[in-house]
Order: C-alpha cells, then structure tokens, then sequence
C-alpha cells in the first residue's frame, strides 16, 4: 500500500472488516446471550454481507460514495441496535471524505472523527457505558494522534485496532448503562459487550486490509 | 441438547414466515412492497393510520395485529431485530395522509434507534406522523422516569384503543391522547421458566436454571433486577407479580382494571387459566373489579417459558374501545 | 429435569383451570352443572345442539370451542383423561329436545368408552342423540378400516362446519350427514420434535430422542408406526407429511382443500408459518387448490414439540359452513 | 376372617386394593408412558380415592349396594379408558351379589364371574390383547377352579392374586392390541401393560384385605 488509503484500498479495509466479523459471528451472538438476545453475531454477519454486496455491485470511483452507499445499505439491513449506529457510522464517514481521492494519514483520521460524530448524535452512550463506544472512541482518538504524530496509515491504523481491541476488552470488567443488556446491571459484569468486541474486529479487519 | 426446530434457510426467515402468514390469513393481510404487512382491506384515507415495527420471532406480534380495528402497516424486522429506517420509510410513506399516522413503537433500545431516525426522515418528507413509545415494563426504571422500562405485550392494549379509535374517526390528537392514557395506565411484568432457542443461532438466549423462575425477565431474557428464584405454584406467582403491577398504576378499591395473561411460548393456555383465577381472588381480596380478564399467547419469543402479566387501570372510554370489534390474525373480536 | 409449570394441586387441576377459562372468556362461555362448559348465550331449543366430551390439558380444545356457532357443551374430563359417563349424561340432558343433539366423540379409547356407556343410558332415557366419531389419523389403521384410526385435530373441522349447519336451523340428519362428510374427507398426521410433561406427575409422557422427529406420533405422544427419524426442515418436513395426507383422502388437480397447521404447545407459530408456506407450494405443483390455510393452536398436548398437518377435500357447503361467523374462546370468524 | 366374605370383610378388600394401588401410582404412571400418555396411575388413584371415600361414606349394609355404589362412583370419575371398565366391573359385581349377606367361595366366584361378564360388555379385548383382561380373566379362573376344587376364600383369593400377577407379568412380551398403546405396536413389547399391572395390584389388595 502506497501512504495513502485509495479507493481500492477502501475496498480492501472494508472486505477484512468483514472477514474477521464472518468468522467470528458465533462468539458475537454468544456473548450477547449474557443480557441481550443472542443475535448479535447474526445481526452483524447480516450488516457484513450487505456491506459486501455493496462493495461488489457498487460501480462508483468515489471513496465518499462508497462509503454513504455502504452505510445506507447497512441502514437498511434488520440491524436491531446495530444496524442503525453502524449505519450512521459509514454515513458520517462519507461526508468528511467527501472530495478526497485518496486518504492520508491526517484525512483518515478526520474521516474517522466524522464517522464517531455522526454515531455520538444518535446515542447517548459514551466511554465507559459498556456498548460499542468502548472500541470506537478510543480507536477514533489514537488514529488522530498517532497521525499528528507522523504515522503512516498502516501503523495509525495498527494503533487504532490495538486500541479498539483493548477498549473492547475493558468492557468486561463494565456494568451495561446501554441497550438490552443495561437491564441486568451488575450481573452484565464479567463479559466483555458484544458490540464493542465487533467493534474491535472491524478495526482488526481494517488494518488487515491495508498491510 | 439440538434445536427441535423446523425451518430452512435462517437467514431468508422472516421473509419465507411472513409468505406463509399471508397464506393463513388473506381476509385479514397482505404484503405489500418490501415486507411489509398491510390491510387486505384498507382503511379510508380519512382515518389515522396506525403504523409499527419491531422484530419477528414473535408471533402472533406484531404483524398478526394488523387489520380491521387494529394497525394498518407492520414492518417486521429479521429474528428479534428492528428493521432498519428505510423499510419504515416506506410503510409510513404507504400510508401518509392528511389525518396522520401513529407510530407505536416498543421501547426496545433497536426500535427506538431506527424509528428515531425515521421519525427525522418524515419530518423532512412532510409526513404528518406522531409517535407513541410503550414502556410499562416495571422490573427496569420508576413510573416517574420510565426510559428504561422496556416495551412489552402491553403493546396491545395500546394499538387495540388506539386503533379502535382511529377506526372511529377521531383525530390523531385524540388518538395520540388516548394511546397515551392507555400507556401510562398499565404496567407489565415478565416471569420466565425456560430460556428461548434463537432460530438462526440454534443457542439459547438466557440463563435460566432449570427448577427455578426468573421474574422481570424481559422480552428475550435479558434478564432483571430480580434473578432467579426457585419456581413457585401458580397461586403464588400471581400473589408475587400482580400486587406488584398494582402498585405501580396505583389501582383502587372499586376502580376497573383489565388483567392479561400473556404466555409467552411453552407455558400452556392452562397454566395461563390457573393465574387468571388467582388474579381474580386477589382482585376480589382488595375490593378491585376485574373488568377485562385476557388470556392468550399475543406476543411470544419462539418457545421460551413463562409469561407476562399485564394489568391496567380501564375507564369507560377505555373499555368500549377495547371492546370494539376488530379483527386480525392475532385477535378478532366479534 | 424439573416440570416448568405454573400449577397448584394438580388433582384440583381441572377444576381451577375451568374457572380461569371462564373468567377469561364471559362473553362466550360459562360453567353449569357439575363443571360443564356451556354457552353464555344459548342456541335457541328449536336448532340441534352440540356436544363433547374429552381430556383436559389439550387447551383450548374442546372446551374453547363452546361458543356461537360451535358446541353447545364440552365436557372436560381430569388431565388426558375422558370424563366418566354420568357427567356426560348430564351433559345431554342439560340440552336435550326435539331437535336433537350431534355428540361428537374423538376416537381414543376412553372417550369412546365413556360414550359408548352414555349412549346406552341416553337411549333408555329417551334423549335423542346421534354420535359422530372422528378418526381421521392416517399413521394407524386405513381408510377402509378407520378404526384404530385416532381423532386429532380434525375434530375442530367437524365441529365447526356442524355447529354452523345447526346454528342455521338444519335438521339432526342434515347435521350428522355434514358432520360425516367434513370425518371423511379429512386426513391428519402428526409429527412432534420434544415430549410433553404431564402436569400431575411431572413425568415425560413419551420418548422423542434429542436431535429427531417422529411422524404419526398421536395425540400425547403414544407413537405410531413410523419411529424416530432425524429432524428435517420445515420444507423437508412438510414433502414427507402432506403428500400422504393427499393421498389418504385421493385429492386431485383442480379439487379444492383445506389445510390445517395445528401447533400442539412448543413449536412457534413461526415454524407452523413456515410449513404453510411449503404446503401452497407443493400443492401448487399438483394443481390442487389451498382454498383454507388454517395455522394456529387449537387443540395443544401440554408443551410437546411439534404440529398435526390436517388436510380435508372441501366443497362448496363445507366452505360455506367453515367461512360461517363463529365466537368461541378458541376460534373467532367475524 | 370367617370362611365367608361379609359386608365389613368386602369393605377390606376394597381398602386393601385401595392401599395397594395408592403405593405404586408413579410406578403405573411410569408404565403408561411407554405407548401411553402416562396418566395411568393418576387415574387408578382417582379411582381408589373415589372408592374409599364411597366406601366411608356408604350407609348401606348390603354387599351388592355397596358394590354398586362403588362402581357408579368410579363411572363418575374422569377415568380415561380405565374408569368406564372398573367401574362396570363393580357394578357386574353387584348384580350376582344380589341377595347375598356373605359369600363363600363359590358365591365370591360368581360375583367375579359377574364382573369379569360386565367389562366383557364393554370391550372386545380378550386375554393376549395386552390390556388389564390378561390379568382379569386369569385371576377369575383361578378364583373359580379353586373354589370348585374346595378352596376356602382366603386360599382361593390367594391363588386368584397370583394368577392376577402373573397374568400381568406375561403381558411384557405381547403387542397391545386395544387401546392408546395399540399404536406403538410391536415398540410395546419390553413392558408390562399398566391397566393388568393395576389390576394385578387390586388382587393383591383384595387378598391382603382378608387375610
Ligand atoms: N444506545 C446504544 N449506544 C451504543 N451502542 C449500543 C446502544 N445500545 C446497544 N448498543 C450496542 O449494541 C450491541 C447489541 O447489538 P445487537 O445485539 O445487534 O442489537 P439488539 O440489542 O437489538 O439485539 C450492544 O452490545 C452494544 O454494544
Ligand atoms: N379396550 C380396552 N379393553 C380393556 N382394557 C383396556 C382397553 N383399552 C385400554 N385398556 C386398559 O387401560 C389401560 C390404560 O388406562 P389409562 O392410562 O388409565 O387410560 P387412558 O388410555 O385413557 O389414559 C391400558 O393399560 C389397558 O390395560
Ligand atoms: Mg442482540
Ligand atoms: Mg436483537
Ligand atoms: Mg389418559
Ligand atoms: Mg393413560
């Protein structure tokens, strides 16, 4: 990979995200059944698959294109509390990249960034909430400065996973204050929250399409 | 322990059930665009429209709710998953009218999130459309901050008067009124034995210890404050879960209340019986008129076991759009 | 494993389930005699009557489908068990007139035992009553010799299009003769996935192996002929089930029929959904006409697994009198 | 006892078929679940209660009224398959004991005899059908040949109770032919049949009732 993230690229970050959550999407639904519903796993699979099929039928050259056409087919998708939040994700996405060919390490944050915006408009769930925001906020924040400090994609995004991995992984120790399993309260206390553990692999995914 | 279910393909379920549901019921729905469940027969541009979403794996809810007297459009979502914002787009669209829409949606944290994003998208559009959130599960928050009270078959008594109204002709003013005295007046509570299957994942969606019940359950068992307990008798099941429902809506001494007992999968009609009867002694006991005693399986998920209880303050307006005639695949009145 | 039910002395079991059932139902049903279901409003004395008896524990069935344009009397036996003659008897006194009463009996050895005994003394007691016995369960006996044949839930079938020709003035012969009709054309086969506890003992009442189905398993699980077998898909299900079922009553291209998806307590709505799906399609490939597609739960076997698919050669009267507005705690037709 | 069977003796032998079946219900429900619906011990208790509480209750001093009300009691039951033949056994009964203020063995035989004609009435099973006839007929035989052969009550019960067994223990190697277990077929075969287990237990209790 060359600097800067292309739309090929795009493609390539996109399609791991959905290779890691395909072959994870039975632990997904697993640990949703420790206060949610089960289906967690398979709702992701469902968003993964429609991401995919975007991705190959879509026939624009533009980055931001792709990206809003991806978050309006994962809207579009029976996502339950997912769907939605990662719907307005790629959406979110898609208006800072508009107008760029290509993402460096800078744009790529700042696309990111407007991503997590548009999420943090639909939810009220912040860190610490034990939801998806666990991975994401602390990806999102350690793209943008290992960026200001002069990484190159590969290792910002490199960072950003590790960074979503860990986020995800102190769930665990986390009371649920959002979403079903917000009704269990202490007893969500011990596994880590299904949304933010996919959160973590579709960063993983990310990284592994551009190295 | 292998999932005793039948089915095909998982991922193409809802749509291959809802294929098989029209065929059921023809004189009451059909399908129409993408999934959506409408009216055989629709309603005069001149009603308010009832319009609400939610997640299959339910059945007979919600889609077996439309009808005469009833919803006029349900968008069912994939197994115990809102459907996303456009597919609610177009029902609303379907059905956009002068005389408005209401929008019933269970307060379950995926249908809150599409149905507000759509609510966004309507405005834009000019759809004239008011939303209505139940809430009335009292195993999570306080009446006076309901938020986290989940939405559960309470859902019915709500679209049931509501739509009895808007088949009346009132306004949807009146009808959001009513909708909303019909919501804050009832309370629901959830008891579960036996934990439910999840049909694409073949696992099992909670935990409940066999020999014991878990009251506050939930809708698929997320679970509550309470945990488990070992399992009680019917009598004493009601005389946990009833005073408690009671409290809640605050009911008195020669007030009229409608009691539903919903199961919700495999916990039989009889057992259900069982509770209506303790019901009614309680209710003899604190001098409170049973007015509606409602039994069935309204609103299940797949075969968990147990039921929710379902008890609400009634007035007379109140009954007599209850009691109006309706009929749809999950309930006719004659 | 322990029994997940909601119950109280389970001896008293019926008895209490009765009160549940009749505080739940007011507008369509009532208790009289020594607990005898009988009708809130009574058919007047110049229409035939209709009467039946069988175990309780199979809700609704029978007793659910007491109500305008159905029975006139249900007579619930204890748990699985049919009642013993004289409640029976009385049973028939409690209705008996010059217009005389259809007595629908199921084929199960002790409700026909019981019959048998309570047609002796109607006789003596100059009650004038005719019986009609169903036996329509194609995974025992033959057609020709329908005797080991068991009554399953065909019996709604033939109470419904009977209890319409007597709600609409038709004579005992004519009764009987539409009953015979609807008996015959009808064929049922069940298939259960998951065993049903009996609420008295908390013993499981058959042996379905984790992981398998069994087709021809009856009514509580008594077996047939078949034995286990994998569990198959909803599709895969239904092409085993509903070709025999055709060709036990020999339906051909162009003939109209009706099927029924009976659900008997676990097995989701969903799944029954599904397997009506398959049905049309298979059907459609014969060139037979679905002119009904029945899906519910009407008569159940506690929290057994599985479904009874009935299939029956329709024609223009049964329709007619199966299309016929009916009001009863198990099956409203508006 | 005398070597007649009297009013209070009568009533002995009902209690003491009472206690019998009242101590193995779970077994005969257990029984019944092979081919059943697994109810049959529920139902024989039924019955029993029913029969004692007719038996306390009864005013009446004749054995044949006493036998009739029995017989009626167990009719009114919800009895399944089970409570319209018992119920006929007794009332067949308390027509050949008519008359009767005790019965010897031979008079003790021709009431039996009566009873065992009044539930052939009523079914068409025979011995070999797998249902409780293979214990019945055997049992009134034996009853039969023993008091022919000069047995006293007590002696030619106990032969009867014995036959009544063994009748039972030999339906474990036959098809059922009558009733709910008919369907199961030859997969009935392994387990003695409930309704001759029950009635092997009514001899016993009969027996146990004047010895
Ligand atoms: N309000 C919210 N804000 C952010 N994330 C949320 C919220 N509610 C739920 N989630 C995330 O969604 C995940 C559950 O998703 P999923 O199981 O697909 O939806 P559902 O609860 O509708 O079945 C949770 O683990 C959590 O990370
Ligand atoms: N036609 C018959 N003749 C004689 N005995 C019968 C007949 N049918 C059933 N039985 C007896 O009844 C027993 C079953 O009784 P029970 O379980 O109480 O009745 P049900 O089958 O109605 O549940 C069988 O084991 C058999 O001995
Ligand atoms: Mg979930
Ligand atoms: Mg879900
Ligand atoms: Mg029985
Ligand atoms: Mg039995």
């Amino acid at each position: 990979m060359s600097s800067a993230v292309g739309y090929d690229d795009l493609v390539s970050m996109l399609r791991g995200a959905a290779e890691r959550i395909r072959k994870e999407h039975a632990t997904l639904s697993r640990l949703d059944s420790h206060g949610g519903d089960g289906d967690h796993g398979t709702t992701m699979l469902r968003a993964v698959n429609t991401l995919e099929t975007t991705v190959e039928t879509s026939r624009r050259q533009s980055i931001a294109d792709l990206l809003e056409e991806v978050g309006w087919a994962i809207l579009g998708v029976d996502g339950g509390a997912t769907g939605p939040l990662l719907g307005m994700f790629f959406t979110g996405m898609a208006e800072a990249a508009r107008g760029h060919d290509s993402l460096d390490a800078a744009a790529l944050s700042a696309v990111f960034e407007s991503g997590l915006a548009s999420v943090e408009r639909q939810t009220e769930a912040r860190v610490g909430d034990k939801t998806m925001m666990d991975a994401l906020v602390p990806a999102v924040r350690v793209l943008r400065s290992a960026s200001d400090a002069g990484s190159d994609v590969v290792t910002a995004l490199r960072r950003a996973a590790a960074a979503a991995v860990a986020g995800a992984e102190s769930t665990r120790d986390l009371e649920a204050r959002f979403g079903r399993a917000k009704q269990v309260g202490a007893r969500s206390v011990g596994h880590p929250d299904p949304g933010a553990t996919s959160m973590g692999l579709m960063f993983q995914g990310f990284l592994q399409g551009v190295e | 322990m292998a999932m005793n279910k039948f089915i095909n393909d998982s991922d193409d379920l809802p749509r291959q059930l809802l294929e098989g549901f029209a065929l059921a019921h023809p004189k009451q729905v059909r399908l129409a665009g993408d999934q959506l469940v409408v009216r055989a027969r629709p309603k005069p541009e001149s009603r308010v429209a009832l319009v609400t979403l939610g997640g299959s794996g339910h059945e007979p809810a919600l889609s077996g709710f439309v009808g005469t007297g009833m919803l006029d459009v349900s968008v069912p979502g994939h197994i115990f998953a809102a459907p996303g914002p456009p597919r609610v787009l177009e029902a609303l669209r379907m059905v956009s009218r002068d005389a408005g829409i209401l929008f019933v949606v269970l307060n379950h944290e995926g249908d809150v999130r599409s149905a507000s994003i759509v609510m966004e998208m309507a405005k834009k559009a000019d759809i004239r459309v008011a939303q209505i959130l139940t809430h009335e599960d009292i195993s999570a928050g306080t009446r006076e901050d309901p938020k986290d009270r989940r939405g559960l078959v309470g859902c019915l008594l709500v679209i049931k008067v509501a739509g009895a109204a808007a088949e009346e002709g009132r306004s949807l003013d009146e009808c959001l009124a009513i909708a909303e005295r019909m919501e804050r007046n009832m309370a629901t509570l959830a008891v579960a034995v036996a934990s439910a299957t999840h049909p694409c994942t073949g696992g099992v969606i909670s935990d409940v210890p066999d020999g014991t019940m878990v009251i506050g359950m939930g809708q698929h068992g997320e679970g509550g404050r309470f945990g488990p307990q070992a399992l009680k008798s019917a009598d004493e099941t009601a005389d946990i879960m009833l005073p408690m429902l009671l409290e809640d809506i605050g009911i008195g001494k020669g007030e009229d209340v409608l009691v539903m007992i919903n199961g919700v999968g495999s916990t039989t009609l009889m057992e259900l019986y069982l509770v209506m009867r303790r019901v009614r002694q309680i209710l003899d006991e604190r001098g409170v008129r049973l007015a509606r005693g409602i039994v069935g399986e309204f609103l299940t998920v797949q075969e968990m076991g147990g039921f929710q209880m379902c008890a609400a303050r009634m007035d007379q307006e109140l009954l007599a759009l209850w009691d109006a005639p309706c009929d749809t695949p999950g309930l006719v009145v004659a």
